[in-house]
């Protein structure tokens, strides 16, 4: 295992938040133009940082590569340490890429504090790196905790006309959730004997009782954030009223962070309560899957039709994980990939049209098509693969999830396969209403097509999106190892 | 031999067609995006030629192209499985697309979205050859839905028209319903037997066919039936069996090359063409068949008779199409897999051709599709008629025409088929028989024979209908004299081989006990005998007593139908078609409507967002409220408090 | 116990701030009100020189001087300094507040010296006198500090009800002490501690003496139920007296319950029953605190509040007894202190003639007036709120950490989740700032030299956040070689 | 009974009927002189106790000074007698009850199980050098630090009491003597120029 | 005999006077000053009283200086007093309420 000081994981990290305080620092008012750049510049430089890591990464190895260990609070054994498995990786990836789209999107569109704005992002950006390349407990609580600020400020600054109480809500929503966490943390470092580190974590045995607190108390931040059933109503809200870039990044990383947290700490650390435990949070899951898409159904705003669809994709994540099989938990790794891209790309899509209209209601539109032919192809990309359409990346997660559920029992498979249909309900549905028929009124007829910025990040997505579903070999081939190595410390009887 | 390259030529040719004139269409003009097209069709009907004379000779291939993916110890790859049957389609697939790309040429000209088409209809064509080539359930899966992406994109290809809107998400749906059991079907199939690969899994058969299965508490099910009946629920979605059917008459919203393309010849049958793949499965549940020959058989008549009260001349042939689906769904059901796949390739020529017809007297008509407004045209638009005549001839059964022999093939294994359901199955193909042969001469009558009926102004395009119809262009009638010749002598070239020789020897899987098209080939002496048995046979009677009654209602005696009380009920309940629809319509939208309105307005907005989430919210901040009406400003009460406060402690830890 | 000249070396903070503050008193007649300045600047200077005096003079291990009555030790240098510091910078944000309300005398500035001497008698005392005394001091130029704004009604009431309860609140404080006196017939720490040892002091008065200074200290630190003067007093005094009651003295007050709670009456039998009692009160702090200050139109009583939620936190580490639980607790208030001075100072900043800007409404759209400001003052609040990477957070951390080590763990989750709701009206006045269109504009703030210290407080909280390592174990270090536990 | 008993019983009856007195008038000047006795009584308890300077300083320094500062607050301040009369009664049951039940819990526990009913052996140096001595000594010695820090408290009441109430009134006649002197020509007359009437007040006067 | 505890008993008594006076004068702020002084009064009497049973002049030494302390206090306390009066013309507690919630 070797140990850096400052190594590329931490430039991984603090390279977008250092752009993001520039950024704050130049971005007066009047001097817009270097702000955008310089993000720009940032996020693509971010981005460009994470490959040389993505091409030395040994996917064949178990262990936490790039490990970066120094002591940070030395009292209490905190320690900055840092490093990645497979899955850390791919959602690295993501986080770096939705970066970028969230930057392009925000191009033209955000006049008001404009370098609060994108300083706001990348310093987000960098923060979920961290959470994703924490080793240390504390250090994942505090960068978990830590995107909450500039979220907050996003929907409640440049969000819509509720931004107000959706950013509370938001806000109080995460931050209940993993206050618990807190507490199940400090015990754990008690029960390890004074040390924060994951791995420690993993290695002691914790009596049946105290795993299945543990287990609820980590069960409330991760259950909050991506989001489940019956604690997922923050989402709707946080997503309408957030600006275009921030429910892009709230529903393509964010989200993501409850996933990576219960492959991170929950099963590895209390198996046992979680094996005990996964009935009932396959019963989440599967609640969501079905009783959310019936939600999304009657949605007549876009972005929450997409958001409910986002909780309901989200139910694949949770039962992917919590089927305790190879299949299921890749599949649901790759689902939290390949939904990053894909609510990107749909909210981006909503933002297209907001930003000409600004209107997110179904029925002020209809016909879009009519004016906006390229937008609608791109649309339809997105679309089919939220549906989850074979050869779209959306298709894969669903799909090894069901596999996976098939091997735990014919029913869960039964209700997560009912997505199929669901899915396919509420987005087309949309689709049909938004972009089909005639044209809806005079706006719609107006209408331009879709600009070079927007067509190139759209295209981009649709390419990310198809490639992914064509041939998802190498993220599965990343996350292989790692998804092993989870299992088998799930498996383990600790208590 | 290594065919892979060739492989991969038949099957992306295509797909290049489609990415070219769909992403460059507009740039490079209508003609170089349908040479394209046409160009990459051809191209793949020569490698599937080749491919199957290669076939032919024993060449059978089944390799990978790639891995998709590696999960656990399952490798998901992408392969091709080439045999006597997947060649087959290829041929059929290809030679009808061809077929469908040239007329369209003229169908299309004035169409904007012309180039769009041609993508659409090259990227079908990619989608199908996917799903016949592959080798393992994945892929059939992803093809399956491919197939189903480019229905619903060409059902709805006229975005304007809200039926087209409102009829490709319907398909879509439903067609998402049977993707469910098919979904379902191959988790079943992975779980249990480790791989998706076809010929892995065949092999672990009898493993499959050994297990049971909890469904519901305690009682076992046998494993191969849960998976043959999950994966026939696919086949049901796609093939548009009973009660999945109610997407394709819609989806006659489409341009008319598509109905005949996607609607008739090709993609609703891959259902029927799945289910002969899996045959090695189905063979081992005498249960799961059964099922299919009832769901078959329900199809086959009922589906027929909705046809008999038809305006719209798209919409007879669709329900034409159910019906004969539901005779190759019999076929499959009674273990006939090679007469289902016979019928399914002369019914291919035969509707494609009805379709294209169709197609053609609705160009000559200017766009009218309703038949009442039609008749007499004969003499205006000969060829169209000409071919229209053979292809219904064919369509009934008139023997030495090809759907003769497919036909009377399912009708007689029916008869000598012994599995439950068989029975019903027989009176139903042959009360089917005489509904066929009376909605195909309703409409060949109603459009071909009597006097025009055009010209009168009515509904929305008036102006128009004063046109005089007139004969295609060549372009359009050209494949449709191809696909009658087809119509007329595919069936009698080719039912030796198919049926009774040894083609699907090693393909398609039959019990010794369910083997009814071996007992009917005892009787077999060759096509002319056949033939002319034919003129003897029930069957044949049968047709032929509807091809009368159609000619006595509506060329000799028109008013005799309005004087037939129950004829007007039925017609009822003909033309709502059994209810069906309405029922879907508000079980399954509104239902499903409603139970979402309920969930999020009540169950999320209601209890989870009012009464948890900001309940307690608010019970904070009243609580907060009234607590600070304690804080009352006057110092005596403050040190009140306070005075209390000690006097708690020291009555709480002195005592 | 004899008297040695060298002790008062360890006495010169002391001296030297008593002497400035007399030459300032002196001075001051002198001086016109235009001359006032010179006063504010040698008042500055002799806080400055009195919170680097006694880095020279403090003795490693604890040394026992004057006859009993003082100690000198590190955790006492560390916070006198502390203190003077506080009071000091306390002084920097409130200049231009006192000027624009005929605060800016000498009267006003010699109190504050008198305060801070009277804080840092407290910080070293080793005797219930020198406590009494030391407390009595500052409590008595708080008083009048928060009535010297002569014409203000307002003022005045808060004022004779700060008295009022904290005359009360000294009485039973004294009675406690008195019980203490009896059960062990001593009033030096030392000499109380070796006679509860011994066994022979009445377990009953003890017992007793403790629960009344429970109620002094109860009151000191603004603890349910004896909190209901903090709204009113940080609402009614001028703003600059509120800040220096809300910063310093929680410090100085810190280390009279340690002096008093964990040296005097750290005996387990007696732990066992304050720290139950410290427990309670803690709870209903925290419970109180954060569910009124909710409905709160008022910044400088939503702090006030806040503040009551803060010294429940601040209980709570105490109660462990621990060496752990002390230093987190001096963590929590240190850091507590830093977030209380820049919260009321950004009122102080914003303030103009006429103008308070101490209600929430004021702030609303600060970030566009002020953006730095608004800024700062944001992670101010997140700080309080206890959202990382703020160092509010640690010291939150800190406290529940040392609770879980002694097993209370629905203790944690109550503290955890209480500060669930603080988060909240925290949250709103951030949504003032940032999310609220801009009514009344705020002028720009144009006195520089406030807006660089509020800058430096700001960030220093956001940087202790991203290092707090060093503070942590400097409190650990200050508790460990100063505090003689049992 | 001992006049030992005799005298700390009357004095404590006294003194308690005096406490009573204070809370229960409702004139503040009764209060006061009430307290006045309460402060003499228990001055007579302290002597017996032998704290014979305190008992004098008690005296002294309260009912010279403190009772007398509060007497003349009392007259000073215009309190209008009649609304003090207001609901007086309404607090009295909680009152009794919290502060009844407060005594009984105290007498409890120091009543009666104190470990030292007797007096200790009362120091040699007590009976030779007397209270006033000893504690004078002690002051000074020992107690310097608070002795000063009782300094400083009086300084800052001194301070505190000034700055509050000190104050200047607007109608004094004082003359500032230097304010006088200091003035120049510049300040005492100034000429402002203003503008010409407006012709059209002119007119309508 | 007269015990220690009888000291102390009268320092309770006159301690829960001075509460019942705080809770009773609702009216007046002077008499609450006053019974503030009672409580000091009985504080003083305990100090005495210990001081004198356990021969140690300490205790007599605290009540010299709460003696001096208490003069301060009543000082300010009056200072403050007369302060309200001026600005708000009452000392009743009934009427001093401005500051509330």
């Amino acid at each position: 295992m070797l140990t850096h000081v400052i190594g590329s994981l931490s430039l991984i990290v603090w390279l977008p938040i250092f752009f993001g305080v520039a950024v704050l620092l130049v971005g007066r008012d009047g001097r817009e133009r270097i702000a955008r750049w310089m993000t720009l510049v940032g996020s693509i430089l971010s981005a460009l940082v994470v490959i040389p890591v993505w091409m030395r990464f040994d996917a064949t190895q178990s262990e936490f590569q790039f490990v970066e260990f120094t002591p940070w609070i030395e009292t209490f054994n905190i320690n900055y340490h840092l490093g990645i498995d497979g899955i850390s990786l791919v959602l690295i990836l993501l986080n770096v890429l939705t970066t970028i789209f969230v930057v392009v999107a925000g191009w033209e569109v955000i006049t008001k504090k404009v370098s609060h704005y994108f300083a706001s992002f990348l310093i987000l950006s960098g923060m979920i790196n961290g959470v994703f390349c924490s080793l240390d407990a504390m250090l994942f609580y505090v960068f978990f905790e830590a995107t909450l600020i500039p979220m907050f400020l996003i929907i409640g600054v440049w969000g819509g006309p509720n931004r107000v109480y959706a950013a509370i809500k938001f806000f109080l929503y995460t931050l209940a959730g993993s206050l618990l966490t807190l507490v199940a943390l400090i015990y754990l470092y008690r029960t390890a004997g004074g040390s924060f580190s994951i791995s420690n974590f993993y290695a002691v045995s914790i009596p049946q009782s105290a795993q299945v607190l543990i287990f609820l108390a980590l069960f409330a931040a991760f259950a909050v954030k991506i989001p489940m059933w019956p604690v997922h109503t923050w989402l709707p809200d946080a997503h309408v009223e957030a600006p275009t870039g921030g429910s892009v990044v709230l529903a393509a990383v964010m989200l993501k962070l409850g996933g990576y947290g219960f492959l991170r700490l929950s099963l590895p650390i209390v198996p046992d309560a979680a094996r005990e435990l996964a009935p009932f949070v396959i019963g989440l899951s599967l609640i969501a899957i079905v009783y959310i898409g019936f939600v999304a159904l009657v949605q007549r705003d876009m972005k929450k039709l997409i958001a409910y669809s986002s909780i309901s994709h989200m139910g694949f994540v949770t039962l992917g994980i919590f089927i305790f099989n190879v299949e299921g938990m890749q599949g649901a790794v790759i689902q939290m990939v390949s939904h990053g891209f894909i609510s990107t790309a749909l909210f981006l899509c909503v933002g297209v049209l907001y930003d000409r209209m600004h209107s997110r209601e179904i029925s002020d539109y209809g016909g879009v098509v009519n004016s906006m032919p390229m937008f609608a192809a791109l649309f339809l990309v997105f679309a089919m693969a939220n549906a989850g359409l074979p050869g779209t990346s959306g298709f894969v997660g669903e799909f090894l999830v069901i596999m996976g559920a098939m091997a735990s029992n014919f029913w869960f498979a039964f209700a997560a396969a009912m997505t199929l249909v669901l899915g396919a309900a509420y987005t087309l549905w949309m689709y049909k209403r938004v972009v089909f028929g005639e044209c809806g009124s005079e706006r719609v007829l107006g209408l331009k097509d879709v600009n070079t910025r927007e067509f190139a990040m759209l295209f981009v997505l649709a390419l990310i999106v198809i490639g992914m579903g064509l041939y998802p070999k190498p993220f599965t081939d990343v996350i292989h190892v790692s998804v092993a190595t989870v299992l088998e410390l799930a498996s383990v009887i600790k208590n | 031999m290594n065919n892979m390259n060739i492989y991969l030529f038949a099957a992306l040719s295509p797909l290049f067609g489609a990415l070219i004139a769909g992403l460059f269409g507009k740039r490079i003009g209508r003609s170089a995006a349908h040479f394209v097209a046409i160009f990459g069709v051809a191209i793949s009907l020569i490698a599937s030629i080749i491919i199957f004379i290669d076939v032919l000779d024993g060449h059978v291939f089944n390799g990978t192209v790639y891995t998709w993916a590696v999960v656990g110890n399952v490798h998901f790859e992408v392969g091709f499985l080439i045999d006597r049957l997947s060649s087959l389609m290829m041929i059929v697939v290809t030679s009808v697309s061809l077929m469908v790309h040239i007329y369209t040429i003229g169908y299309m000209k004035e169409d904007p979205g012309y180039q769009r088409f041609f993508s659409y209809i090259s990227l079908f064509t990619f989608a199908m050859l996917m799903l016949v080539m592959s080798n393992n359930f994945l892929q059939l899966f992803f093809g399956w839905e491919a197939v189903g992406l480019v229905s619903y994109l060409l059902i709805g290809f006229w975005y304007k028209k809200d039926s087209a809107i409102y009829a490709n998400l319907k398909a879509f749906l439903v067609n998402r319903v049977g993707d469910f059991g098919f979904l379902l079907g191959i988790a079943l199939v992975l779980h249990y037997a480790g791989t998706l690969d076809y010929a892995a899994v065949f092999e672990q058969s009898d493993n499959l066919a050994a297990q049971q299965i909890e469904l519901f508490g305690g009682v076992g099910w046998s494993l191969v039936t849960v998976i043959c009946i999950c994966l026939f629920i696919g086949a049901m979605g796609k093939s548009a069996q009973f009660p999945l059917h109610v997407w394709l008459p819609d989806s006659m919203e489409g341009p008319t090359p598509i109905s005949a393309l996607i609607h008739a010849a090709t993609m609703v049958t891959a259902g029927i063409f799945m289910v002969a793949r899996m045959s090695p499965l189905f063979e081992l549940s005498e249960a799961a068949l059964s099922f299919v020959l009832v769901i078959g058989s329900i199809t086959a008549l009922f589906m027929g008779l909705l046809g008999l009260v038809q305006n719209d001349i798209k919409r007879v042939v669709a329900y034409s199409t159910l019906s004969q689906l539901g005779y190759m769904t019999v076929a499959l059901g009674v273990s006939a897999y090679s007469a289902a796949m016979f019928h399914l390739m002369t019914h291919a020529f035969f509707k494609a051709l009805l379709f294209l017809a169709a197609g053609s007297v609705i160009i000559g008509m200017h766009h009218e599709q309703d038949m009442r407004f039609m008749g007499g045209l004969r003499r205006k638009m000969p060829i169209t008629w000409l071919v229209s005549l053979v292809g219904s001839l064919a369509l009934i059964g008139f023997p030495f025409l090809s759907g003769f022999y497919s036909k009377d093939s399912i009708i007689e294994s029916v008869h000598l088929s012994t599995i439950p359901g068989a029975g019903f199955a027989y009176f139903a193909v042959l009360v089917g028989v005489f509904v066929t042969a009376l909605y195909s001469f309703r409409m060949y009558f109603l459009v071909f024979e009597g006097k025009y009926r055009g010209g009168a102004p009515h509904h929305d395009h008036g102006s128009q209908s004063n046109h005089e119809p007139h004969e295609s262009p060549m372009v359009v009638w050209a494949p449709l004299v191809v696909l009658a010749v087809l119509s007329v002598f595919s069936g009698a070239i080719s039912i030796q081989p198919i049926l009774f020789g040894d083609y699907f020897q090693d393909v398609i899987f039959v019990m010794g006990s369910h083997d009814v098209v071996r007992q009917f080939g005892e009787h077999f002496h060759g096509w002319f005998a056949m033939g002319l048995h034919g003129f003897q046979t029930l069957p044949f009677w049968l047709a032929a007593a509807g091809v009368f009654v159609a000619w006595f209602l509506f060329v000799y005696s028109p008013k005799t139908r309005k004087k037939l009380v129950i004829f007007s009920l039925l017609t009822k309940l003909f033309e709502e078609k059994y209810f069906l629809d309405k029922f879907n319509e508000w079980f399954f939208a509104r239902g499903a409507k409603s139970l979402g309105g309920v969930f999020w307005r009540i169950g999320d907005q209601k209890i989870i967002d009012g009464l948890i989430v900001n309940g307690s919210a608010k019970l904070v901040g009243r609580i907060g409220m009234k607590l600070r009406q304690m804080q009352t400003g006057f110092v005596s009460h403050y040190a009140f408090v306070m005075i209390l406060g000690a006097f708690a402690l020291v009555t709480i830890w002195l005592f | 116990m004899d008297f040695q000249l060298s002790d008062l070396y360890t006495l010169l903070p002391e001296i030297f701030l008593l002497i400035g503050v007399s030459s300032i008193l002196l001075l001051d007649l002198f001086l016109s009100k235009e001359q006032r300045g010179v006063t504010y600047v040698l008042t500055l200077i002799v806080l400055v020189v009195t919170s680097v005096l006694p880095w020279f003079f403090y003795d490693a291990d604890p040394r026992v001087i004057m006859s009993g009555l003082v100690v000198s030790d590190v955790l006492g240098a560390a916070l006198k300094s502390t203190v003077c510091v506080l009071i000091a910078v306390g002084l920097v944000y409130s200049k231009n507040y006192l000027l624009s309300r005929g605060l800016h005398r000498g009267e006003y500035f010699s109190l504050t010296l008198f305060a801070t001497l009277g804080m840092m008698v407290m910080i070293s005392s080793n005797h219930f006198l020198s406590l009494y005394l030391g407390l009595e001091l500052l409590s008595l130029s708080l008083y009048a500090m928060v009535a010297l704004q002569r014409d203000s009604g307002r003022s005045s009431e808060a004022a004779i009800k700060y008295f009022v309860l904290g005359a009360i609140a000294s009485g039973m404080l004294l009675y406690g002490m008195s019980m203490i006196y009896g059960a062990t017939g001593h009033l030096n720490i030392e000499a109380i501690v070796s006679s509860i040892l011994s066994g022979h002091s009445d377990s009953n008065l003890l017992r007793l003496g403790v629960v009344f200074v429970i109620v002094g200290i109860g009151f000191k630190l603004g603890a349910v139920p004896f909190h209901m003067w903090i709204p009113d007093v940080y609402q009614g005094a001028p703003t600059s007296v509120t800040l220096l009651i809300g910063t310093a003295p929680k410090v100085a007050a810190f280390a009279f319950v340690l002096r008093l709670l964990a040296e005097a009456l750290g005996h387990p039998s007696l732990h066992q029953d304050w720290s139950q009692m410290l427990t309670v009160l803690a709870v209903a702090s925290l419970i109180i605190g954060n569910v009124v200050a909710i409905a709160q139109t008022n910044f400088k009583r939503m702090l006030a509040y806040s503040t009551i939620a803060h010294m429940g936190f601040l209980l709570i580490g105490f109660m462990t007894g621990s060496i752990n639980g002390y230093s987190a607790s001096l963590f929590y208030v240190l850091t507590y202190v830093l977030m209380a001075l820049g919260g009321f100072g950004v009122i102080l900043l914003l303030s103009r003639d006429g103008f308070e800007a101490e209600e929430l409404s004021d702030l609303r759209g600060l970030s566009q007036t002020n953006p730095w400001c608004a800024f700062l003052l944001m992670i101010i609040l997140f700080s309080m709120a206890g959202i990382p990477p703020t160092v509010g957070f640690w010291s939150k951390l800190f406290v529940i950490q040392s609770i879980i080590d002694l097993g209370y763990v629905g203790l944690a989750v109550t503290a955890v989740m209480t500060s669930l709701i603080g988060a909240f009206y925290y949250l709103r006045v951030v949504k003032i700032m940032y999310f609220d269109a801009n009514e009344s504009p705020i002028n720009t703030v144009k006195y520089s030299a406030g807006m660089a210290v509020f800058a430096v407080n700001g960030l220093l909280l956001l940087g202790l956040g991203l290092f707090p390592g060093w503070l942590l174990s400097l409190c650990e270090s200050l508790i460990e070689s100063s505090v003689r536990t049992f | 009974m001992s006049f030992e008993n005799f005298t700390f019983y009357l004095f404590s009856t006294i003194l308690v009927g005096a406490g009573l007195s204070v809370i229960f008038s409702r004139n503040p000047v009764h209060a006061a002189l009430s307290l006045v006795l309460a402060f003499f009584t228990s001055a007579a308890i302290w002597l017996i106790l032998e704290a014979e300077f305190l008992a004098i300083a008690l005296i002294l320094v309260y009912v010279g000074a403190v009772m007398v500062l509060f007497l003349f607050v009392v007259m000073m301040l215009d309190i209008n007698l009649n609304r003090m009369k207001e609901g007086y009664w309404n607090y009295l049951l909680p009152a009794l009850v919290v502060s009844g039940i407060f005594l009984a819990e105290i007498i409890v526990l120091v009543g009666g199980r104190v470990v030292f009913d007797k007096p200790a052996e009362v120091a040699a140096a007590i009976t030779t050098e007397g209270n006033t001595l000893q504690l004078g000594r002690l002051l000074y010695t020992e107690y310097l630090y608070a002795f000063e820090l009782a300094a400083v408290i009086l300084l800052v009441a001194i301070v505190a009491a000034i700055a509050l109430t000190l104050r200047r009134r607007k109608d004094t006649k004082l003359v500032n003597t230097s304010q006088q002197l200091s003035a120049t020509r510049a300040n005492r007359l100034k000429i402002i120029s203003m503008p010409v009437e407006n012709k059209r007040s002119e007119d309508n006067s | 005999m007269i015990t220690l505890s009888h000291y102390l008993v009268l320092g309770a008594i006159l301690f829960s006077i001075s509460i019942a006076g705080i809770f009773l004068n609702r009216k007046n702020i002077i008499i609450i000053l006053m019974s503030i002084e009672l409580m000091l009064l009985a504080v003083n009497i305990n100090f005495v009283a210990f001081s004198y049973y356990l021969g140690d002049l300490s205790g007599q030494i605290f009540v010299f200086f709460i003696l001096t302390v208490a003069a301060a206090e009543s000082a300010i306390g009056l200072a403050i007093l007369v302060v309200l009066f001026r600005n708000l013309k009452t000392i009743n507690v009934d009427d001093i309420g401005g500051l509330k919630g």
